[in-house]
């Protein structure tokens, strides 16, 4: 079986995942990270709304996000910054954590932004709270 | 030739310094002396032979001595440091900083090495038969003093920022390398066989550097010059032909990059700049 | 309770007292000099050593904003000069911007126990005590940066020399300094734009006003308040060829402003503005004009600002001549600008002994040290670490001591900067009674420190024991015993107490801060303060509220009361 | 029972760099109920500080973490970093420049590394420095003078909320009184609120704004670009920002982690610097990082001057030893190198890669923090303490260096300490 390190290719959809401050990634975290309001604002993964519907993806729709890295599943959302074409974003938290590329080539910083990854519906997948999802890549 | 193994006894599961795994220090002592050297794991002080079983013979002067490091060595640090001869072979991995600033003499690693190998390096060969990390053959942070003379050779991959700052010396990728080999080099020469990850020669301002496979794009700070059939590293011919440009021109350098034709015929359209007759641009080169 | 000591038979040099190498006792208790002690004091034994009152830097940028920008600009600077922890004393690096322990370590090792950071952006000064608390051993002090200050140019500009004065008082407490700094008077602010300032008449942009008008305003100011230290300025143009006439300048527009013999300002890091010439090519020294101008007037004393050759950072609140700088050298480079106040500038650099112009420089702070006749008007500074590290105080003093030392170094420099220089024909060599004016005495004269540089009843038992005896060692010849024996004293006390030991800190302290509370009118002080309420959010991005420092910032403050004239 | 109101004015905000100074705040007792003149972010710090507070120390035993004395805590938490080879004290971008010193005390007492969240935000950046220096001012000089505000990889309006209205194009200073008399010019791979607002945007390609930043320098220079477009933006329009750039009379580059954070990453931040050097000849021109964590900018500084060095700082032989890419605190976990962990103010579970995360999880972990997070979740012992700038005041940093004096508005939760005084104690400990 593959593990959350090893990622797998689900034959999704193939994007440039960003990620980043949001504003309501901001406010939620001052509100407390076991909240649910933490999830709901960080567990996420935005689209352009062009890609929205060429994907055939609804906001609001549970997306599964697999990088080389791992591979998570967040909520899709229409993003109020525009994006590029086929480009997504994730506010930064524990959930973009499994995704991004570990390797800081000697300058410390690991690669955060610009990702290869693929995203695909799951609808019937489930998102994990934060204590779910930490008991799951730590083992604790 | 006179040689001293050394047999990995256990493998740190903290950072190793053995400044001391070197013919310039190990001559002249005996394997008793040896054994008692100052190694570091961690914040702690040990001896040697607290992590390797030493054995074999030390020579009276730097130049005869052979040193064998046997086992896993890849969390073992600044193996060669200062170094000015003899030999260091690693029958294993090697860790971070092989061989920072050595001056002379021969090191070999049958493994990998970590980042930062030749970093400072002043003279002799290093050869690593698998991957190198990132940084070979720079400089310290926020100096100036790249690596300065000698040849490094990686058989396999390298890392990003090979030659930073780099002043002097070769240093040959046989595999790929990654993002921008020869970062700030003012002169020496860095062959990559494979492929590179970009931004080659990015800011030098002089040197060449050499990359035979595939170089997504080439830096608009860098002009094409002409075609060039050939190239000579050492004593070596390497056949192209090769798209030559000079750069960094925002540091108003004069290095060199050349950059394979067979491998990037994504770059054909500078060949624009030579190959319409009657272009006055035709005349320049 | 303080133990007693006394420091027994040593060569005392003594300035302030009159006292030039006799051999005597000095007593000890509570931390100050006294007359006698009991029987049951301990005896630090000094025979054939050389005891001084611990040295005073005036001029040495150890805290604060800018040098924290250079050490982090520079780990290559780090690297190979670090310090490992010790039962007493904590790790650190050097080697040109030492980090705070190692630099208050490396000044008690070398006999120094007080040193003044003279160059303080006002809106950065919690940072500058930040560091000088994490300072150990020295007692230190800061000037807070006023020549730039947009206050204070429309307040001279306005001709309000009282309101001026009261802001001032309250610029000096709410930063918790010492004396006013002017670097570049109206430069920095022309900086602000990118735009260079070069004349003492020259205008400010914006502002109308001169540098003539802000160094003049603020000698008359300092006057006013009653200040401890005259105005300490580092003038217009510094590091162009030619400069010397600036400084001159500088010097002469405050000279009426000179009552009786005390000094009305103070010229620092003069070598950098002693530049004859007029183009780097015919640099030349300018040492002789100026020490012939400060050997005829009373009004001033000057610090050294000696280069060494070798590596260091340069630093400086001259925004302009450190982008001057970089693009001479070549080299990496620091800018940071402080809103309605001043700016700051980094770039390492390596003198050279090979190089031209290094080795005029060289010659000119010698020059400067030994043409001005009168060692109370010259302060032995490196500016460090701009002209060199202040570790380098004993090669520098080896050099005023022999003129053979001198010639060993003249004859490896640059030729043609040989040639230019007066140096070679000066035979002059400070004796160490001298050494001990221009390095302790003077300098606490200057800064009117009056427990500090001398070993009088009363003052502060900061003493330096050196391990060389006087009546053997000749200076002249023997400069290496004189360096290697400066480098680590064999005793240094603070406060009473023995915390290095041949150079090995056994005792760690820390200092005290000095301040200076300058009172005016009540009156006076209410209007400035509520004018400055007004502009307060118009000039700064923070409140002015979060702008002052209250005491109680600093871990260790010594305030100095003043009252002024207004 | 109702206590009485009590509002503090000029209160530093505590969440990002900008440390806006004038935050008025109304507190009843524990509770603060109004909050004036914050961003959204800083109403939602300020009002739900009391949310999700740790009451007690807490030990893991058998497997779950349980309420302990907080002596026991300190017996264990010592006995930890004792043992420990190598262990890593990270985290401190939320705390007071006092704590942060006691740490940089207590890591060389134990010989470990001490690194900070500057790691994951501008350690680039410092490596950029590190090479180039910087040309760079406090914001109010922005505010007075500048007429060209330059925002590259970073969007103000939603992570520095304040940041325009009260430094930069928003703002009205000595020489420039409104908008009308800044332009404002925003590079950035989405096209962001912040780009919305801008007169002149770029839409660099996603990763390549080293190239980018390689052809506006050749631009710069009066020099012509050989390509038709670099990094998905036409020569022409490069052209252009170079043109704006020359032509201002005070311009003012701002770069976040849009530079810091992609492929490049401190090369990136070189050629941002360098351009800001090369545009000097030409105006005046200089460039600030936009620092995101509260005091991770007063983490620099502490470190700089306490050891020389502003992050990842490695005093296992008992002196600073610096090399990020090598002391950083992710390496050192992708390596499995260090065997004992101690996370101040921070919560680098939240925000390090997951590989990260799993080592830190699998060696003896330390937490202090106010609040439950991912970090506290994978911790072994865990001290609760008292918020920086709400419960207990300290001094900070703000992005531009200028210094200020965090306040105490609110009394901490009974037994609850400060980060000074449990490091403190636990360096009382080690030390015997």
């Amino acid at each position: 079986m593959k593990t959350v390190w090893e990622g797998y290719s689900m034959g999704g959809i193939k994007v440039k995942l960003l990620t980043g401050r949001s504003l309501d990634q901001g406010k939620s975290k001052e509100r407390g990270k076991l909240s649910e309001d933490y999830v709901k604002c960080v567990a996420v993964c935005e689209f352009n709304k062009e890609d929205l519907e060429a994907f055939k993806i609804s906001p609001g729709q549970n997306v599964r996000v697999s990088t080389d890295f791992g591979s998570v599943v967040v909520r899709a959302a229409a993003s109020t910054q525009q994006l590029p074409k086929a480009t997504v974003f994730m506010p930064y938290g524990p959930w973009t954590g499994i995704v991004v590329n570990p390797e800081t080539h000697g300058t410390g910083m690991p690669s955060l932004k610009g990702l290869e990854a693929e995203v695909s519906a799951a609808p019937s997948e489930k998102i994990l709270s934060l204590k779910e999802l930490v008991k799951q890549f730590a083992g604790r | 030739m006179k040689e001293l193994v050394l047999k990995a006894r256990r493998v740190p599961n903290v950072p190793a310094e053995a400044l001391v795994v070197s013919p310039n220090f190990i001559a002249g002592k005996s394997v008793e002396e040896i054994c008692a050297a100052e190694v570091w794991e961690g914040n702690r002080r040990i001896a040697l032979r607290e992590v390797f079983d030493v054995e074999g013979e030390t020579a009276k002067v730097a130049e005869e001595q052979a040193v064998k490091v046997i086992g896993e060595a890849g969390k073992v640090r600044k193996l060669g440091y200062q170094m000015s001869s003899g030999l260091i072979t690693v029958d294993g991995n090697a860790g971070m900083y092989l061989g920072e600033e050595m001056k002379g003499g021969t090191i070999t690693v049958n493994g990998n090495a970590g980042s930062w190998v030749g970093t400072k390096m002043g003279g002799g060969t290093i050869e690593v038969k698998g991957n190198a990390g990132d940084f070979v053959g720079s400089s310290y942070r926020g100096s100036r003093l790249g690596m300065k003379n000698g040849l490094i050779v990686i058989h396999g991959n390298a890392g990003n920022e090979v030659g930073c700052w780099m002043r002097g010396g070769t240093i040959r990728v046989k595999g790929n390398s990654g993002q921008f080999p020869g970062m700030h080099m003012s002169d020496g020469t860095i062959f990559v066989e494979g492929d590179c990850g970009g931004r080659a020669g990015a800011q030098m301002t002089g040197g060449r550097v050499i990359v035979v496979g595939r170089l997504l794009t080439v830096l608009s700070s860098f002009s094409f010059e002409e075609l060039r059939g050939s190239v000579k590293v050492g004593e070596d011919k390497v056949g192209g032909p090769f798209y030559l440009f000079t750069g960094d021109v925002c540091e108003n350098g004069v290095g060199r990059l050349f950059v394979g034709v067979n491998r990037n015929p994504h770059l054909e359209w500078y060949k624009r700049f030579i190959e319409t007759p009657g272009d006055g641009l035709c005349r320049l080169v | 309770m303080r133990e007693e000591l006394i420091v027994r038979n040593g060569f005392v040099f003594d300035p302030l007292n009159g006292i030039d190498g006799e051999k005597m006792d000095v007593f000890i208790k509570d931390g100050k000099i006294v007359d006698k002690v009991g029987s049951k004091a301990s005896v630090v034994e000094s025979s054939g050593m050389i005891v001084m009152p611990g040295g005073v830097d005036i001029h040495s940028h150890i805290a604060g904003s800018k040098v924290n920008s250079g050490r982090v600009l520079r780990p290559e600077d780090h690297e190979k000069d670090y310090e490992v922890k010790t039962q007493i004393t904590r790790s650190g690096v050097g080697h040109s911007i030492p980090s705070t322990y190692t630099a208050g370590y490396r000044y008690a090792r070398m006999g120094y126990t007080t040193v003044f950071e003279p160059a303080v952006p006002p809106l950065k000064a919690r940072h500058t005590h930040e560091e000088l608390d994490a300072t150990p051993i020295v007692d230190k002090a800061c000037f807070p940066l006023l020549g730039n200050n947009w206050l204070v140019m429309e307040y001279l500009r306005d001709g309000k020399i009282e309101e001026c004065a009261a802001y001032v008082a309250w610029v000096m407490n709410a930063t918790k300094g010492y004396a006013v700094k002017i670097v570049d008077p109206g430069g920095v602010e022309a900086w602000g734009w990118g735009q260079h300032l070069r004349r003492l008449d020259d205008r400010v942009p914006h502002f109308e006003i001169t540098p003539r008008e802000i160094v003049r305003g603020l000698c008359k100011v300092n006057r006013l308040l009653r200040m401890p230290h005259t105005i300490h300025v580092h003038t217009n143009n510094l590091g162009f060829p030619g400069n010397y006439e600036t400084t001159i300048e500088t010097m002469d527009c405050v000279r009426d402003l000179a009552s009786g013999d005390r000094p009305t300002i103070h010229i620092t890091h003069v070598q950098f503005t002693g530049f004859a010439g007029t183009s780097w090519l015919n640099l030349g020294s300018g040492a002789p004009e100026i020490s012939n101008y400060v050997n005829k007037h009373s009004h001033v004393t000057i610090d050294l600002g000696q280069i060494a050759f070798g590596d260091t950072t340069t630093m400086t609140a001259d925004g302009p001549f450190q982008y001057l700088l970089h693009k001479l050298s070549g080299n990496k480079w620091i800018n940071a600008d402080v809103e309605a106040e001043t700016g700051a500038g980094v770039v390492p650099f390596h003198y050279k002994k090979s190089n031209y112009v290094n080795a005029v420089q060289w010659g000119i702070g010698l020059e400067l040290a030994l043409l001005t006749k009168n060692p109370w008007q010259v302060c032995l500074t490196t500016d460090h670490p701009n002209g060199a590290p202040f570790t380098e105080y004993p090669r520098v003093i080896s050099w005023l001591m022999s003129s053979k030392a001198r010639a060993r170094v003249l004859a490896k420099i640059n030729k043609n900067a040989r040639r230019r220089l007066h140096l070679p024909g000066i035979d002059r060599e400070y004796t160490f009674n001298e050494i001990a004016v221009v390095t302790r005495a003077g300098t606490a004269k200057a800064l009117n420190l009056k427990e500090k540089g001398h070993l009088g009843v009363g003052a502060d038992a900061d003493i330096a024991v050196f391990n060389l005896n006087p009546k053997e060692v000749d200076p002249s010849k023997n400069y290496r015993a004189v360096r290697k024996a400066l480098k680590k004293s064999a005793y240094t006390i603070k406060d009473g107490r023995i915390i290095s030991r041949n150079g090995e800190i056994v005792e760690s302290s820390m200092g005290k801060t000095y301040w200076v509370n300058a009172k005016t009118s009540e009156d006076l002080m209410e209007s400035v303060t509520s004018q400055l309420r007004e502009k307060f959010e118009d000039y700064y991005t923070v409140q002015m509220e979060n702008y002052i420092i209250g005491e109680s910032f600093l871990k260790a403050p010594s305030r100095i009361e003043v009252s002024s004239e207004v | 029972m109702r206590c009485l109101a009590e509002t503090f004015s000029n209160v530093v905000c505590t969440v990002c760099g900008c440390c806006c100074d004038n935050i008025e705040v109304t507190v009843e007792g524990r509770k603060v109920v109004k909050v004036k003149n914050g961003c959204a972010i800083s109403m939602s710090k300020f009002m739900n500080y009391g949310e999700e507070r740790i009451p007690t120390p807490l030990i893991r035993r058998k497997g779950e973490l349980a309420e302990a004395s907080y002596e026991e805590a300190l017996r264990e938490a010592a006995s930890i970093l004792k043992k420990a080879k190598y262990p890593l004290l990270y985290g401190w971008s939320l705390t007071s420049c006092e704590a942060i010193e006691v740490g940089v005390e207590l890591t060389e007492a134990v010989g470990g590394v001490m690194d900070n969240t500057t790691t994951t935000c501008h350690g680039p950046t410092v490596l950029g420095e590190h090479d180039i220096g910087v040309s760079t001012c406090t914001l109010g000089e922005v505010r007075h003078r500048a007429d060209l505000v330059v925002y590259w990889g970073c969007n103000p309006l939603h992570a520095h909320p304040n940041h325009m209205k009260r430094y930069t194009v928003l703002s009205k200073g000595r020489f420039r009184a409104s908008r009308k008399d800044r332009k404002l010019v925003v590079v950035d791979v989405r096209r962001t609120d912040t780009a919305k607002v801008a007169d002149f945007f770029l839409q660099v390609s996603t990763n390549e704004d080293y190239e980018l930043l390689s052809a506006l320098r050749v631009a710069v220079r009066g020099d012509e670009i050989e390509q038709d477009s670099v990094a998905g933006v036409p020569a022409e329009k490069i052209e252009e920002l170079a043109e704006i750039m020359i032509n201002c009379e005070f311009g003012i580059l701002f770069f976040g982690l849009g530079l810091t954070m992609t492929p490049g990453k401190s090369r990136n931040i070189d050629l941002a610097l360098s351009l800001v050097r090369d545009l000097n000849s030409k105006t005046k021109f200089l460039i600030m990082p936009m620092r995101g964590h509260f005091n991770v900018t007063g983490v620099n500084h502490v470190s700089a001057w306490e050891t020389g060095y502003p992050y990842a700082v490695d005093l296992s032989r008992g002196y600073p030893r610096y090399n990020p890419g090598d002391t950083t605190a992710i390496d050192i976990l992708l390596r499995g190198e260090c065997d004992a962990a101690l996370v101040a103010a921070s919560d680098p579970v939240a925000s390090f890669p997951a590989k990260a995360c799993r080592h830190l999880a699998e060696i003896p972990l330390i937490t202090i923090d106010p609040h439950y997070s991912a970090t506290t979740l994978v911790s072994d012992v865990v001290f609760p303490s008292a918020l920086t700038g709400i419960e207990t005041c300290g001094t900070v940093y703000r992005m531009d260096g200028v210094v200020l004096e965090s306040k105490k508005i609110v009394e901490p939760l009974g037994g609850v300490r400060s980060d000074v005084e449990i490091l403190k104690d636990m360096l009382k400990l080690i030390r015997g």
